[in-house]
């Protein structure tokens, strides 16, 4: 390998995981202003045009301000949980590809972080590495509600996530792939020429079961048990405070960019919409625009819902996981199963 | 030396390293943790043995859900640390102690040597088809469906036993 | 060999890794510290059948390792179901302290 | 129109059987008889919507196969239906007949006091109807047995349908473990027959017995002998004929449905069905001929002294079936089929006109409290009197073609035919007699019951009168289909009807020569006397003179009168000669074979356990981690043995 095939590399691992915090900044802005949308209020519109600055104020806010740590606390594992957040969320990135493939110089270049033969189960298993931090935190503060949120998030997410799973397995099982360019590949084109073929219109329940598993992953209203306010303070993170806390904010965000972008990639067709057949560089950049616009639309989606839905009880958190959610994965997966039967035996 | 052996031997021995944390932590939470890690590392040395995809499942099912689950339990019935025995009678402890050493360097007497001398198979496949997991897909769903099927009740059995296990008696 | 790596040093590894399972097994008496020797020990036998597999160049180390992961969800889920019930009758999971069923 | 499967005939009670068993106690007494009648009636729809186009067709059989059933090495049987002209026959009269019973149990079972046994006994008739249907319809011996055994289970489950009173409880176990025998025999028919054929289908053991008769033959003989022991059991044959009278103890419409019209005739169907087969086995046909010959004069001569309505009938029963037995036994299958569908009619009849008296009675059966029922019952009465005269053989009462075509078929016989025809004719009599005599001691005279009783007497509903009505009348014409020859050559549509199914067998002629016209007449005009002069006397013993005559007859010989009475004291025979010494038996293995000899192995075995268990215990710490190390150190020596060994 050439030094350029190196600095490709390692601009491919890193370019993700550098840009994902960056955008965290405006997303916090976003959230602020569409609750205030939806509240019927302005919002943060102070600081800069439409309050943009206000995001970067609570940037320097959060750098500056004093670290507390309980005396009782853990040392090593209080300071360890929010890395363990962080980097969990930044590294499950690096399997979505997220624009076309480009060929530059006789090379060709696949925009992805790591093009992996078990790629989706990578996703799951760096997904489940992020428990690990709420549960340390949980731990770690010695705090009663902070280990309240850290058992409720242990369950919750070892809940949500085999409905998750189930669902994607459906995707898995279409594409006959985990690798997510296969999967892109394949819903390439359209059904009768006008409908695309995506996944989310034969495993429509798929995507809503997926979908919803999503929050929950994410520990997003309406399945914020671990950090519900009335109830737990702030749940997990109630000892942190200043950058420590920030780097749990930011995680939640990137974690919620990334399940967009996964979602997109499953069910929408990624960067891809019919009739656009990218070439080049030019190709790429439009190409990773569509990429852009479409989870953004699930960024917004999570905003609208968080600011709409109230809070589930746990009994009812862990019924809809149980009883509601995995069995409509499990139809979802009979349903893919009789088709992919039904197209192998045409 | 070449990189992947020295990339092998670090994982593993992060892994025993962190295995051993494991064993003598007095506090169950960090005994734990100290597996998680363990894990992770023998999820690498997994990828380097050409196998992928059990390091996805090492990783999902082992870290993602089994020791979730322990910690769930450890921090659900709050256990401590292990208070001292107050046996007068060490037997099992220096019986046990004893035990394993022989045990041990038994073992691993027996393992060094035993690599070098293995038999061709005559269906083998080349180092880059072992990674594929369409091959071990298509083996599980035709060779060992039998297997598979039978996993499969066992996860169901083991699903309602643990129900049945943990559900509070409650008054009819 | 696998690639660069000997099989020898896998197999140490995988040794190394059992016996220290082994050891926490037989000398602790937290119940669920034993567990986790025994969880320990799986993989130390998974490690090995994985490096005998790519060794020999067949898949079938993988099928039976995927197996065993199976078969050890199975147990860990009705092991801790043991434990928590146990719990609640006993206060304890000290094994030391669980001896009823004798004589 | 497309013609609908044969496999739906009995799906559709089977369906009506599952929706009832398992909704009916929810869902109220008119869904369950809604239920329960439609399917059945559905079924007859069906059923005729095959039967019409079969009987104007060729009457070719049709074999339709719906799936494989077992298929083990040489052993490959399907589930598949036959329709040829037998099992036409059978479907034509069991279909109509038990809708119609159906419909008369609404009426009847209407004061069933629980929703839940009007469920129960509704979802039973169907489950019984489904059972005849797949007996008749099966095209193998085992689908024939499944058909079989389910309608011994229904006969079972509807006997003891009132399982809390004791009599009937005893009397369903009682048709249960006689039935057994009998099955037991058919099993070991089939058993020969797979041995000998290889096969379980007809279509197969039929054409090979046909056309290899020599080879077959002695094979033969034992295996028909088995079969007719299955015939004799279900069919109520002396001696296996024990648990018809007490069967009496089910409701009226099941001893109707199942123990007049159509389980019990599934012996003479099976005979006939193997016909072939016992063709080519002349000793048995002629045991068969003198069974069922000895039954109906057996059958009837207790049926005299009887003072129990339905039990009456009941001999009744066991003494017609006798004569279909007859008929076979002397070759002449059709007559015999034609019986068993006269008698399906008349007898149907019969029951249910003793059931609508019964209801009128409040249960009450005994004929000595009857009388003059004439006046308030007039339904009732009118058919009740044409299936009497049907059963006595009076002229152009259906019985009378069908019993006049056994006798005459019974005299033509070359072994015993004339013994077994004076016996038979004998007999004609006797039933004319006996049947009277509870038709007198009922309808006519003064009426010898309670007070109550005289004011609760009334006629019964529609849903009752109806079946009576049209059975009634059926009783009087479906003789017609039958008529002997000598109302010219093609009077009989029975017989041309039902020839399919009684081939040709190679090197057997057995057309021998008709009688003449002269003897026909003759032999009709000598069972109508017979018939006539047995009226004539039960009316003016019992309906003009009250029966002091008999009574003056009983007296002058009480010990005879007593043992007709009791029934010859077979049960108590059987009791003595079987269930006595097998209760012993039991209990010899029970004190001995089983306390003694097993227990005590089993005691000394655990007490030497136990001995040990109380030294080997100090080993069992309870200490999880002493197992755990001593399982270990096991390991090491295991580990030590292999390092160790070459």
């Amino acid at each position: 390998m050439s030094l350029v095939d190196w600095v490709i590399l390692l601009l491919r691992v890193l370019l993700p995981a550098l840009i994902m915090p960056v955008f965290v900044i405006p997303l916090t802005w976003l959230e602020r202003r569409g609750a205030a949308f939806i509240q019927d209020r302005p919002g943060p519109n102070r600081v800069g045009p439409l309050g943009l600055g206000q995001a970067i104020a609570d940037m320097i806010k959060m750098f500056t301000k004093e670290a507390v740590m309980p005396a009782s606390a853990d040392r090593l594992l209080f300071l360890l949980a929010p890395a363990v957040a962080v980097f969990a969320a930044l590294s499950t990135f690096a399997i979505v590809p997220y624009a076309s493939t480009i060929e530059v110089g006789g090379r060709t270049i696949p925009i992805i972080g790591a093009d992996l033969s078990i790629g989706i189960l990578y996703l799951f298993a760096i997904t489940s590495l992020s428990v690990y931090a709420i549960v340390l935190a949980g731990w770690a503060s010695n705090d009663k509600f902070a280990l309240m949120g850290g058992i409720r998030s242990s369950a919750q997410i070892i809940s949500y996530e085999l409905a998750m799973t189930t669902a994607a397995a459906g995707v898995v099982l279409a594409a006959s792939s985990f690798r997510l360019p296969d999967i892109i590949a394949m819903q390439q084109g359209t059904w009768l020429g006008i409908i695309p073929r995506w996944n989310v219109f034969p495993q429509l329940l798929g995507f809503i079961v997926f979908f919803i598993a999503a929050f929950a992953e994410t520990n997003r209203l309406p399945f914020d048990l671990p950090e519900a306010e009335p109830e737990l303070v702030a749940g997990y993170h109630t000892e942190y405070s200043a950058m420590r806390f920030g780097a749990f904010q930011m995680a939640e965000y990137v974690n919620v960019m990334v399940a967009s972008a996964v979602t997109t990639t499953l069910y929408f067709g990624g960067w891809s919409i019919p009739g656009f057949h990218p070439h080049g560089v030019v190709g790429a950049i439009l190409s990773l625009l569509i990429f852009g616009a479409k989870t953004f639309l699930f960024v917004g989606v999570f905003i609208w819902v968080r600011w709409t839905l109230p809070r589930f009880r746990y009994d009812q958190l862990m019924k809809i996981g149980w009883k509601a959610l995995l069995p409509l994965a499990l139809l979802n997966l009979l349903w893919i199963a009789a088709l992919s039967a039904w197209r192998l035996s045409r | 030396m070449s990189a992947g052996r020295l990339a092998f031997d670090a994982f593993a021995l992060v892994a025993v390293v962190f295995a051993g944390l494991m064993v003598a932590g007095k506090d169950p939470i960090k005994s734990v943790l100290a597996l998680v890690v363990s894990f992770f590392a023998l999820a690498a040395t997994y990828v380097m043995v050409l196998s992928p995809f059990i390091a996805g499942l090492q990783v999902i099912v082992y870290a993602g859900a089994i020791l979730v689950l322990f910690l769930f339990v450890i921090m659900l019935l709050n256990v401590g640390r292990e208070k001292p025995d107050g046996s007068r009678r060490p037997i099992q402890t220096v019986l046990g102690s004893l035990s394993v050493a022989v045990f041990a360097t038994l073992l691993l007497g027996m393992l060094r040597g035993s690599g070098a001398r293995l038999p061709p198979q005559a269906e083998a496949v080349g180092p880059e088809q072992l990674p594929d997991p369409a091959a071990i897909a298509r083996l599980l769903f035709s060779d060992y469906l039998l297997h598979f099927e039978a996993v499969s009740v066992l996860l169901l059995a083991a699903l309602v036993g643990a129900f049945v296990l943990a559900r509070r008696e409650e008054a009819p | 060999m696998i690639g660069t790596i000997p099989l020898s040093d896998v197999l140490l590894a995988s040794g190394a890794l059992f016996s220290i399972g082994i050891a926490g097994a037989l000398l602790r008496r937290n119940a669920i510290q034993i567990f986790l020797s025994i969880e320990l020990m799986m993989n130390a036998a998974n490690l090995a059948l994985l490096g005998y597999g790519a060794a020999l160049g067949t898949h079938q180390g993988q099928i039976i390792v995927f197996f065993v992961i199976a078969i050890a969800a199975a147990e860990a889920s009705v092991g801790l179901a043991i434990f928590v019930a146990l719990f609640r009758h006993t206060e304890t999971i000290d094994v030391n302290k669980i001896n009823l069923l004798k004589w | 129109m497309t013609t609908p499967p044969l496999w739906l005939i009995p799906a559709i009670p089977l369906v009506g059987f599952a929706v009832n068993a398992l909704l009916g106690t929810r869902l109220g007494k008119s869904f369950v008889s809604a239920v329960g009648v439609g399917a059945a009636g559905l079924t007859t729809i069906v059923a005729y919507a095959r039967l019409i186009p079969f009987a104007s067709g060729s009457h070719a059989p049709v074999v339709e196969p719906l799936a494989s059933w077992i298929a083990v090495a040489n052993l490959s049987i399907d589930i598949s239906f036959r329709l040829d002209s037998l099992s036409a026959l059978m479907l034509f009269f069991v279909t109509f007949v038990a809708f119609l019973i159906h419909v008369y149990a609404i009426g009847y079972m209407h004061h069933e006091a629980t929703d839940a046994g009007y469920a129960r006994f509704f979802a039973y008739l169907n489950l019984f109807l489904f059972a005849m249907l797949t007996l008749v319809l099966g095209e193998s011996f085992l689908l024939m047995f499944v058909g079989w055994e389910g309608v011994g289970l229904c006969s079972y489950l509807l006997v003891g349908y009132y399982f809390d009173r004791a009599y009937a409880a005893a009397a369903g176990r009682k048709a249960f473990v006689v039935n057994r025998i009998g099955d037991y025999g058919f099993l070991l028919g089939m058993f020969g027959i797979f041995a000998a054929f290889g096969s379980l289908n007809y279509s197969e053991v039929f054409r090979k017995a046909a056309e290899h008769p020599a080879q077959y033959a002695p094979a033969l003989s034992i295996i028909c002998l088995c079969l007719f022991v299955g015939a004799m059991g279900k069919s109520a044959q002396v001696p296996l004929y024990v648990w018809l009278p007490d069967a009496m103890a089910g409701p009226t419409p099941v001893s109707a449905l199942i123990h007049a019209a159509t389980m019990v005739t599934a012996g003479v169907y099976m005979v006939s069905r193997c016909n072939v087969l016992f063709r080519l086995a002349p000793e048995v046909m002629l045991f068969v001929a003198c069974i069922g010959c000895f039954t109906a004069l057996f059958a009837g001569t207790i049926a005299i002294a009887q003072n129990d309505l339905k039990k009456v009938l009941a001999y009744s029963t066991i003494s017609q079936l006798g004569y279909m037995f007859l008929a076979c036994g002397v070759g002449a299958f059709p007559v015999g089929m034609f019986h068993v569908m006269t008698h399906a009619c008349f007898k149907a009849c019969l029951f249910l006109g003793a059931g609508s008296v019964m209801h009128a009675m409040a249960d009450d059966l005994d004929i000595r409290h009857m009388g003059g029922l004439k006046a308030k019952m007039p339904i009732t009465f009118w058919t009740f009197l044409a299936a009497t005269l049907a059963i006595s053989g009076i002229p152009p009462f259906a019985g009378f073609f069908s019993k006049d075509a056994i006798l005459s078929s019974a005299f033509e016989s070359p072994e015993l035919g004339k013994l077994l025809w004076f016996v038979g004719l004998f007999t004609a009599g006797l039933t004319a007699f006996y049947m009277y005599r509870i038709v007198s001691m009922t309808f006519f005279g003064q009426f010898r019951g309670t007070k109550e009783q005289a004011h609760h007497v009334h006629e019964a509903p529609a849903s009752m009168t109806f079946p009576l009505i049209v059975l009634g009348i059926l009783s009087v014409v479906v003789g017609f289909l039958g008529l002997p020859a000598v109302f010219g050559e093609h009077a009989n549509v029975i017989e041309p009807f039902l020839a399919p199914v009684f081939p040709p067998i190679a090197g057997h002629e057995g057309a021998h020569e008709a009688l003449p016209h002269a003897t026909e007449w003759l032999l009709m005009a000598v069972s109508v006397a017979v018939a006539a002069s047995g009226l004539t006397l039960a009316y003016q013993w019992y309906a003009r003179q009250g029966g002091r005559t008999p009574a003056r007859i009983a007296a002058s010989m009480p010990g005879a009168y007593a043992l007709v009475a009791d029934k010859f004291r077979i049960d108590e025979l059987y009791d003595f000669l079987f269930v006595r010494p097998y209760a012993w038996l039991a209990h010899v293995l029970w004190r001995v074979v089983d306390v003694l000899i097993i227990d005590g192995i089993l005691n000394a075995a655990a007490f030497l356990v136990e001995l040990a268990g109380d030294f080997l215990r100090f080993l069992q710490t309870g200490n999880v981690r002493n197992y755990a190390l001593t399982f270990f150190l096991g390991l090491i020596a295991l580990l030590l043995f292999v390092v160790g060994a070459p």
